[in-house]
């Protein structure tokens, strides 16, 4: 990809998470982790990398994210990988992301390749679904939340007046 | 008194409350109309952990997070 | 990965299938691909990538590979994953690959992220299990058959004498 | 006459048989030891086609290959 902006990275945790404001520089962090796999005897290293398509007239998303609960979700995570003797990262952008540049990178790294494809599956999917990110269309400069993409996260509605 | 944090697209501010249990905060939150019609569809975080019941007991100092349904990636 | 060796590419055909004499330059691989997605409207690109463990007291894996059947094998996974908008790519080393370094990337380009997961697990072990490609062992410059942990062909024994 | 190549970890020179179809080959190469030891778990291509029956009537030139146990990545 080639690189038309610039990189902010916000925080990283023990490694694992990293938090940029805006798109991710892939090839950097691709590289990265591919250096941290050396010698450490990991057989398969699957990388998840999300990109912005350009749809519905968006000219970029735009994400909020809450990082106490996501560094919680994503540790649960990292056990689970732990026990198969793998382990995860991601990567994820706050703000706006134009089209065609990342916004979400997770990977896994794995002795064994049945493991990583599983994991790589699973994690990704629970991260669409439980990870604390809300996600905006930006369309000529507005930002509007992505009601209809979005999952009600496991446990929804316990404050409902229905219950 | 707790903090309750509306996260994402509620777009409110935070506000504090006098309650003793989450319950409480539920008949609360249910009163503002802009508030409930969020909550069907919310996940709840005490100190940052979801939480899958209204029968816990609050202490001086809690927070309370309303989660709305998230997409990341 | 820390480039300890030359990579040499011995051939690609339209731009989808790679081999490379010796291990894989992971890092640039990864990067023209990445650059092969841009502005294409990809929603998600996923490789797989092999790295060569040390265990069992090898110095490396060593491969051959049969390209005629291994293009009609790859042309039938470009054809399927077509079907459902995505595309497929690999990259694979003939002959002596050392321990810690790459000898296979797989990915998948694909506007959806379901399909893309689908098709990544489907593809890696369709290839582990039907692709022309023979590994060995090679213990003190010794090439030894992988015997016990290849897989039979589908349509295998059709000469058998049982039969 | 017909070419029958051996792949991978076989290790023998290719060789020609002059047969009109693959039974005759089957036959022929189940005569010698070390091949027929491959041949139960060996898939069998006829002009780079894997095939899966043996009543397949052969023409001047046409190449058979051996492919056993495979294991790439």
């Amino acid at each position: 990809m080639e690189i038309r902006f610039q990189f902010y990275l916000l925080f990283a945790v023990d490694d694992m998470v990293e938090i940029y404001k805006g798109p991710l520089d892939v090839k950097d962090i691709i590289s990265r982790w591919l250096d941290e796999c050396d010698g450490r005897n990991w057989g398969a290293f699957i990388p998840f990398i999300g990109i912005v398509r350009q749809e519905d007239g968006i000219e970029a998303l735009s994400f909020d994210i809450y990082e106490p609960i996501l560094l919680k979700w994503f540790q649960e995570w990292q056990d689970k990988a732990q026990k198969k003797g793998a382990i995860v990262k991601m990567a994820h952008s706050l703000g706006d992301v134009p089209i065609f540049t990342s916004s979400y990178i997770a990977a896994v790294m794995s002795p064994k390749r049945r493991v990583a494809l599983e994991l790589i599956d699973e994690f990704v999917e629970d991260f669409k679904a439980n990870a604390p990110i809300w996600k905006y269309d930006v369309i000529d400069g507005k930002r509007i939340y992505a009601q209809t993409r979005s999952t009600a996260m496991d446990g929804a509605g316990l404050m409902s007046k229905k219950d | 008194m707790v903090k309750i944090e509306f996260l994402g697209p509620i777009g409110k501010e935070s506000i504090e409350l006098d309650v003793k249990n989450l319950k409480d905060v539920a008949k609360e939150l249910n009163k503002d109309e802009n508030i409930s019609i969020w909550l069907e569809k919310s996940a709840v975080a005490l100190n940052d952990m979801i939480v899958n019941s209204l029968d816990i007991e609050l202490k001086d100092g809690d927070k309370i997070s309303i989660l709305p349904p998230v997409c990341g990636g």
